[in-house]
This record gives structure tokens, C-alpha cells and sequence, in this order.
């Protein structure tokens, strides 16, 4: 037990990495066999992932030094520079990797039934397998080039299984947009890296932070690196890649790469908080965030609401949802240099767009799965030639009632408790954007209705008598994240408490995280 | 319209790389903390005449899991996108 | 399939590319080289081949399935070797200063033994097998495609 | 000792080639043409990084029969031989794609398509 304490970071990768390159070999001896293999080493990363999130909430940060003699040797004996890589895991990034995980076990369970009887499955959960192991690895690294790998290793995985149905040609355009935003985005990452390395020869973020002069090259690498996150995570200006992408991945895969949307706008947080934080004036870059995010959330809520494809449209809802938690965060990072304001208002407004990356990725990765599971009985995914699925897929019906309630904010849903946080915090900052945040909600609402009276209500249609409810698995996949939404709108000051605060808690305190690595240099 | 934005983009994006590449440290001299570490125990430590191996496999071998990971991946990918539709009849 | 001459001479040529492909791969931690260029070495001499004898005569010896199941095995070696350093720690090069490749080299210029690097020439074997198969299946499966033929499940 | 290069052209001529490189992916709108864009752009990175790890007169940083003298630094040249993989990799399933685009369309060019429409 003691090792599995002391060596889940490297393992919580590892393993589901070792499911991905065994599935080819052991795909002879029988479906049934493969599947119980995948799930089973996820349910072991899952394992790891809990271990390693108790070890951190009672004894604080975790560093694991890849090939040294001891985890928390990042700096070799007698020198002053961290030389290997570094996985630091801190609140944010333990709350990010939980958040992956049960998406994932839900996307999988999902996924079981849904590529039953489709060909290619092997390769399928491999590519799964490795987009997990890439979300994870981006959210624990303390690197920034290993940052970029992972980035990369999460973009091919995510843009190969997005046009898993290459039967349609709309699938194979949807991976193509993917995979170049992604490769673009990478590259300039990979050069706003090379300034970093240029100047300062380091890559371990601890270390450059310790050492951040923010000179001109400097900020050009903070321009470089911002522009390429916020395209990664479908920011409004660089959006145009999410709908086609997410609107033709296959059910189960939507979700995660919702979720590896998430981990971007992780990256970007660490990069402007920890690796910058501290040494600009955070007012302006704050401001910058605060435009993305409620341009993010106005034109997103705005294309969606004519969208007939139900999946677009809930494409268009992922963007606007995504501009809630730009807002809080930029809220926060625009005061962080104020500690007075920071503490009366500042650090709700981060609670609560951190709050909301957790809600989002559960109710929107289930309205996903509903969307998907319609699209799985009849063969559509537009809204005018659905109609009356309430009478045979009750099930699926109830989820997406609780999805739909809960993204509209609608009390007591945990959505409900992420936006007041945010609405209360962000009125004392700047009264307008907090209406706005409001009216978008609103809107969100009207949008959802009009899916719901469309789909499930109205008279059964003929051409859909025959349809039935979703298997077994599917329904489960569906179940966990139900679950998991109602757990966290009975007892949303609990989590915030035990899981959002020490998140928060882990980007404002720069300090902890530079000490952690550069503590013993004098 | 487009083609106003693009111009935009491409011409501060071009600004942005060459102020980057004027202030840069002057080619050929650059500041190496961390290398020269490698350089000067890659031998005693990964028993590697090979600095560059010894960084590639041991000093950064997560960064060539990652790689190979990649590269797996793209295997997998194409393989996945190139399959045949027909499905088995054997093998449940 | 192009002409005789060139298919003579590709399969005599065959055979040094595979040599000095497996020469980069076994000496990658002593001179210039290692797993993944050696592996695109071997992988281009199995272009040759393709170009030469067309990808339908390519496919009966060479399966895009078999080649897949040496891609997971060179990685397996991989991420075994990196396992197996967890005495320690992830990735740690237990290997070192042990009889098998463990041979520490003088420091400073020598005139350099294979019999040295720890994990580095193994975890070379395993990314040398891993990337001369996969991308040999890559190009493999783009020739027979574009042929109209469809990879098997 | 060699002399200084003036304005660091190596660095100013990288810059320039990622120019070239958005360039063709700004505006054209060939599918295959977007992908050399990209393979130019990943170019120009590995060399701005293996550049940034010149150093005058240094040789390769391989001890086996070397002349004494300072070698170059062996990081950046381990992350581009990581970033050339990737490259690889990214080109071979983008290619992959384009292939299947042409064969549901007929047809590579991205204006036909409903690609780069929101």
C-alpha cells in the first residue's frame, strides 16, 4: 500500500498507458476479455487516483522526480537547477485529474455496448486508453515540455477517435479540423517553449517561475502560449473547430474530449497563475480573460439556440459553459495583486469557475451521452425529426431532464450552486457581467427547452414505435454521472470545502509551488 | 473581410517571432545551467558515452514514453481509420 | 511492381539496409543514433520494398496485424524497462553498474563500449522495433488503401 | 573562436519560415497545402530549438572518439528528436484523413467542404 502512496503519480499514467499497448495483443483471445481488461486497469487508475487525492488533502503537494534515487529529489544533490521531469501534483491539478477520471469510467462503461457491433474496436479502447493517459499526464506535469507532449499525445488520440466513423464523411472533416487547430496550436506552444528554454535553460515550471524576469520575450511566450490554449479549449474567437468535432465523435469520446478541452484551460491557468503569476500586473491579463470568457458565453448561447443538430447545438452550449469558468478565474486573477478584494470577492469567483469545470464536465458529458443514445435507437441527430422518445426511453429521458436542469442553473442543481458563486462574486467586481452571466442562463434554459418539447414530449411517432430503451451499459455510463451531479447538488459545500478550495487555494499560492521544487536551493 | 483578419494575424504573429528571435541570447552562446550538468555526469550517472541518449532515455525518458506513445498512437489511428467496415460474422 | 532490375537490386539492397539499420539501433548509447533513427531506417528500407514490388505481393508476407503486434511488444519493452527501475523509482536506470550493460565508460573522450549504458540499449531494442513496425504498417496501409483494398479488423 | 553572427540571422530566418508557414495556412485552402504548411511549421520549430542550442565551436555531445572542447548542449537536440516523431505522426493521420475526405467528396479543397465554417 505504502507503494502504491508513494508511486501513484508515475502509476496513475503508467497503467492505463499498459492497457493501451497490451490491448493489441490480448484483442485474439475475445472481446469480452479485452473489455474486462480495459475497465478493470481503469478501475486500478481510478484506485491510484483516490490513494494520491487522500495523500495530497492531508499532507499537501506531491512531487515525483522521474529516474532519480528519491521523489522528492527535483534537484540533484550539490546543484541549483531541477535536470529531470517533474510530476507535481497540487489541489488544481488532483482536482482536474479526478474530474478526468470519472468522466472516463462513465465514457467507458458507456462505450462498452455502444461499439459493440462496430469493427475496430481494439484500436478503439487503446485510443481511448492513451486519451486518459494524456489528459492526466497534462494536469500532473511539472514540465513544459512534457506539457507539450501530452498535449500532443491528447490531440492525435482525440482527432483519430473523433473520426472513428469514417463512414461518414462529416466525422472525417470534424478529426481533420481537430487535429490541425491542435497541431497548430502545439507548435506555437512548442516555440513560446523554445523562448523560455532559450533564455532562462530550463523547462520544470517551478523553476522558471522562480526565475520569471517577464521581459519582453517573456511576454511574448505568454502571447504564444495563451493564443494556443485558448484555441485548444474553443475560447470564442478561436472556436470554430469544437461543433464540427464534438457534434461527430462518437458517443463516450464527446465527453472526454470535452474533458481534454477542460485540462487546456488548466493549462492556461497554470501557465498565467503559477508560471506568471506574481510578476505582471495581473489587472489586464485578468481583463483579457474576463472579454474571452463572457464573449465565450454570450456568442456561444447565441449560435446555439437556432441549431437543429442536437449535438451541435450542444456543442454551442459546451462554448458558452466554458465562459462561466473563464469569468470566475479572471475575476479572481484580475485582483490577484489586491489582497483585500481578493479575499472579499476574488477567491469565490474562482471557487466557483473552478467549481464549474467539475459540473460541467459531469452534466454536460451526460447530455452528451443522452444526445448520443438517441442518436443510437433512430439514427438522427436532428431535432425536427424527433418526437415522442419520452414514451420508450424513459431512462434516457430522466437524464437528460437532470442535465438540462442542472446547466440552466436551475436550484438546487449543482450547476445552480457553481453560477450563484460565480453571479454573487462577480456582481461585487463589476456589476454588468454578472447580468450577463445571468441572461446567458437564461437563454440556456429557453435552449434546452426547446430540445426537450422537440424530442421526448408530444404524441409517440409512428416511424419510432418500435424504438427502445438503451442497453444495460449505456444506461450505467449514464447513471454514474447522474450520480455523481445529484451527490454534488445535495452537498455542494462539501465539495467546494474538501475539493475546490484547496484548488483554488493551490493557483493563488505561487509560492508553495516553487518552494516545493526550488526549496532547498538557498 | 477574412482576408483582413488573416493579414492581421500573420503580420503581428510574424512580429511577435522576430522581435523573439532579435532579443534572443546571441546565437552560439547560450546561457546551459541544466545542460551542463548532463554533459558533465551523463557518463558517471547512465554509464552513456552518448549525452544525447543518456538525456533521451533517462534524463527526459518520460518525454520518450510520450513519443513513443505518440507515435503509437498514430499507428493505432491510422490503422483505425483505414479498417474495414464489413463486420465479422465469427467471434462474439 | 516496377522492373526487374529494380526489384533485383532492392533485394539485394534489403539486407544492408536491415544491417545498418539494427547497427544505428544496438549502438544508439555510443555513437550518433538509437532507437527511433534506426527504426525509420528499417521502416524506409520496407518502403523500398513496397515501391518495388507493389503492395499486394508486400501484404502476403507482411501483415498489417502481425506488425501491430510488434509495435505493442517493442513498447511493452519499453515501458517494462521503465517499470522495472520502480525498485527505485519510475524510469530509474537500475541497470547501472550490474553485469548486463552496466559498464560505466571513463569520463571524458574514450574510445567508447558497447557493453555500457544500464536500461538505454534495451529501451533503444524496444523503441527500435516498436517505430520500424509501426511506421512500416503506417505505409503499408496507405499503399494497400489507395489501392482499394481495406486493412483487415 | 568563431565571431558573433550579427542580429542572430539563424533565429530571424526561423521566424521567416514560420511566416511562410502561416502563410499557407492562412490562406490556402487545399488540403494537402495546409499540411505541408504544417510540416513547414514544425520545420521551423525543431530548428529555432536545435539553433538555441548552438554553441560556437562545440562539438556533437557524443564522448566516443571526440575531440576535446565544449560541446553543444544535448537537451534541445533530445527535444527535437521528440518533436520530429510527433511531426511524423500528426502528418501520417492528417494525410490519413485527407485520403478519406477526397474519397467521400472527391474533392480535397476546403472551400466545397463545410470546412472552416462555423
Amino acid at each position: 500500500m505504502e507503494f502504491l502512496t508513494v508511486h501513484s503519480p508515475a502509476l496513475v499514467v503508467a497503467v492505463p498507458l499498459l492497457a493501451a499497448f497490451i490491448t493489441p495483443l490480448i484483442s485474439r483471445i475475445g472481446n469480452k476479455f479485452r473489455d474486462t481488461v480495459n475497465v478493470t486497469f481503469l478501475s486500478f487508475a481510478a484506485f491510484l487516483m483516490a490513494v494520491l487525492a487522500v495523500d495530497i488533502y492531508t499532507s499537501g503537494t506531491r512531487i515525483y522526480t522521474f529516474g532519480a534515487t528519491v521523489p522528492e529529489l527535483a534537484i540533484p544533490e550539490h546543484y541549483m537547477v531541477p535536470v529531470r521531469i517533474i510530476f507535481q501534483v497540487d489541489g488544481i491539478s488532483i482536482f482536474m485529474g479526478l474530474t478526468t477520471t470519472v468522466v472516463a469510467l462513465a465514457a467507458l462503461v458507456y462505450s462498452l455496448q455502444f461499439v459493440k457491433d462496430e469493427t475496430g474496436q481494439d484500436r478503439f479502447y487503446s485510443l481511448f486508453m492513451i486519451l486518459y493517459v494524456g489528459m492526466v499526464g497534462l494536469e500532473f506535469t511539472g514540465d513544459m515540455f512534457n506539457m507539450f507532449v501530452f498535449l500532443e499525445i491528447l490531440s492525435i488520440a482525440g482527432a483519430g477517435l473523433a473520426s472513428y466513423r469514417v463512414n461518414l464523411a462529416d466525422a472525417v472533416e470534424g478529426g481533420f479540423k481537430y487535429i490541425v487547430i491542435s497541431a497548430i496550436s502545439a507548435l506555437l506552444v512548442l516555440f513560446a517553449i523554445g523562448i523560455l528554454y532559450g533564455e532562462y535553460n530550463l523547462l520544470s515550471i517551478a523553476a522558471l517561475a522562480h526565475n520569471m524576469q517577464f521581459t519582453t520575450l517573456d511576454m511574448i511566450a505568454l502571447a504564444l502560449l495563451g493564443i494556443a490554449f485558448v484555441m485548444k479549449l474553443a475560447g470564442v474567437p478561436l472556436h470554430m473547430w469544437a461543433p464540427d468535432t464534438y457534434a461527430v465523435a462518437p458517443a463516450g469520446i464527446t465527453p472526454m474530449i470535452y474533458t481534454s478541452s477542460a485540462a487546456s484551460m488548466y493549462a492556461l491557468y497554470r501557465i498565467t497563475f503559477t508560471l506568471y503569476g506574481g510578476h505582471f500586473d495581473t489587472t489586464a491579463i485578468g481583463w483579457i480573460v474576463i472579454i474571452l470568457g463572457v464573449l465565450s458565453m454570450f456568442i456561444g448561447v447565441m449560435m446555439a439556440i437556432h441549431q437543429t443538430d442536437i449535438k451541435r447545438l450542444m456543442a454551442y452550449h459546451a462554448i458558452s459553459q466554458s465562459g462561466y469558468m473563464l469569468l470566475g478565474v479572471g475575476v479572481g486573477l484580475a485582483v490577484l495583486t489586491d489582497p483585500v478584494a481578493l479575499a472579499a470577492y476574488g477567491r469565490d469567483a474562482m471557487n466557483g469557475g473552478i467549481f464549474h469545470i467539475i459540473n460541467n464536465a459531469l452534466y454536460k458529458g451526460m447530455l452528451f451521452l443522452t444526445a448520443e443514445a438517441i442518436f443510437f435507437r433512430i439514427g438522427t441527430r436532428d431535432l425536427n425529426r424527433m418526437g415522442g422518445l419520452g414514451h420508450n426511453m424513459k431512462w434516457t429521458t430522466i437524464f437528460f431532464i437532470i442535465g438540462a436542469l442542472a446547466i440552466s442553473g436551475i436550484p438546487p442543481f449543482n450547476g445552480f450552486a457553481s453560477k450563484l458563486l460565480i453571479y454573487e462574486s462577480v456582481f461585487r467586481f463589476n456589476p454588468l457581467l454578472s447580468v450577463i452571466a445571468m441572461f446567458v442562463s437564461l437563454v440556456t434554459l429557453a435552449s434546452f427547452t426547446k430540445v426537450f418539447y422537440s424530442a421526448f414530449t408530444g404524441p409517440e411517432m409512428s416511424a419510432y414505435k418500435e424504438v427502445r430503451e438503451v442497453p444495460k451499459s449505456m444506461l450505467i455510463g449514464m447513471g454514474v454521472m447522474a450520480a455523481a451531479i445529484i451527490f454534488f447538488s445535495i452537498f455542494p459545500g462539501l465539495v467546494v470545502n474538501t475539493i475546490v478550495a484547496p484548488a483554488t487555494n493551490a493557483l493563488i499560492d505561487q509560492a508553495s509551488y516553487i518552494n516545493g521544487v526550488m526549496g532547498a536551493v538557498p | 473581410m477574412r482576408q483582413i483578419v488573416a493579414w492581421f494575424v500573420l503580420i503581428t504573429l510574424v512580429a511577435f517571432l522576430i522581435t523573439s528571435a532579435l532579443l534572443l541570447h546571441p546565437f552560439g552562446y547560450p546561457p546551459s545551467a541544466m545542460d551542463d550538468y548532463m554533459i558533465a555526469r551523463s557518463q558517471a550517472e547512465t554509464a552513456s558515452n552518448n549525452v544525447v541518449a543518456a538525456v533521451v532515455f533517462d534524463y527526459r525518458g518520460l518525454d520518450t514514453l510520450g513519443e513513443a506513445t505518440v507515435l503509437f498512437t498514430a499507428v493505432t489511428g491510422v490503422l483505425l481509420l483505414f479498417r474495414s467496415l464489413k463486420k465479422r460474422e465469427k467471434k462474439t | 511492381m516496377l522492373s526487374k532490375i529494380v526489384r533485383t537490386i532492392s533485394d539485394q539492397l534489403i539486407l544492408f539496409i536491415l544491417i545498418y539499420g539494427l547497427y544505428i539501433i544496438i549502438h544508439g548509447h555510443v555513437t550518433p543514433g538509437g532507437g527511433f533513427q534506426g527504426g525509420a531506417v528499417i521502416a524506409s528500407g520496407v518502403v523500398m520494398m513496397i515501391v518495388a514490388f507493389g503492395s499486394g505481393e508486400i501484404k502476403k508476407s507482411l501483415r498489417e496485424r502481425h506488425l501491430s503486434v510488434v509495435e505493442s511488444s517493442g513498447a511493452l519493452i519499453f515501458i517494462g524497462m521503465a517499470f522495472a527501475g520502480m525498485g527505485t523509482l519510475f524510469f530509474y536506470n537500475f541497470l547501472v553498474g550490474t553485469p548486463v550493460f552496466g559498464g560505466i565508460p571513463p569520463t571524458g573522450p574514450n574510445p567508447g563500449d558497447v557493453w555500457t549504458g544500464g536500461v538505454i540499449p534495451l529501451m533503444n531494442f524496444g523503441v527500435g522495433l516498436k517505430v520500424s513496425a509501426g511506421l512500416s504498417a503506417v505505409i503499408l496501409a496507405m499503399a494497400l488503401f489507395s489501392r482499394g483494398e481495406e486493412t483487415e479488423e | 573562436m568563431m565571431p558573433y553572427i550579427p542580429y542572430n540571422i539563424p533565429f530571424v530566418a526561423v521566424a521567416l519560415l514560420m511566416g511562410v508557414s502561416l502563410f499557407i495556412i492562412l490562406f490556402k485552402r487545399n488540403l494537402i497545402k495546409i499540411i505541408m504548411g504544417i510540416a513547414i511549421m514544425g520545420a521551423a520549430v525543431n530548428l529555432f530549438v536545435v539553433a538555441l542550442g548552438y554553441r560556437a565551436g562545440g562539438v556533437a555531445p557524443i564522448y566516443t572518439s571526440t575531440p576535446e572542447g565544449a560541446m553543444v548542449l544535448p537537451v534541445p537536440q533530445a527535444l527535437i528528436l521528440t518533436s520530429i516523431v510527433i511531426a511524423v505522426s500528426v502528418i501520417a493521420l492528417m494525410l490519413t484523413m485527407v485520403i478519406h475526405t477526397y474519397r467521400h467528396t472527391g474533392d480535397i479543397d476546403a472551400k466545397k467542404s463545410r470546412l472552416l465554417k462555423g
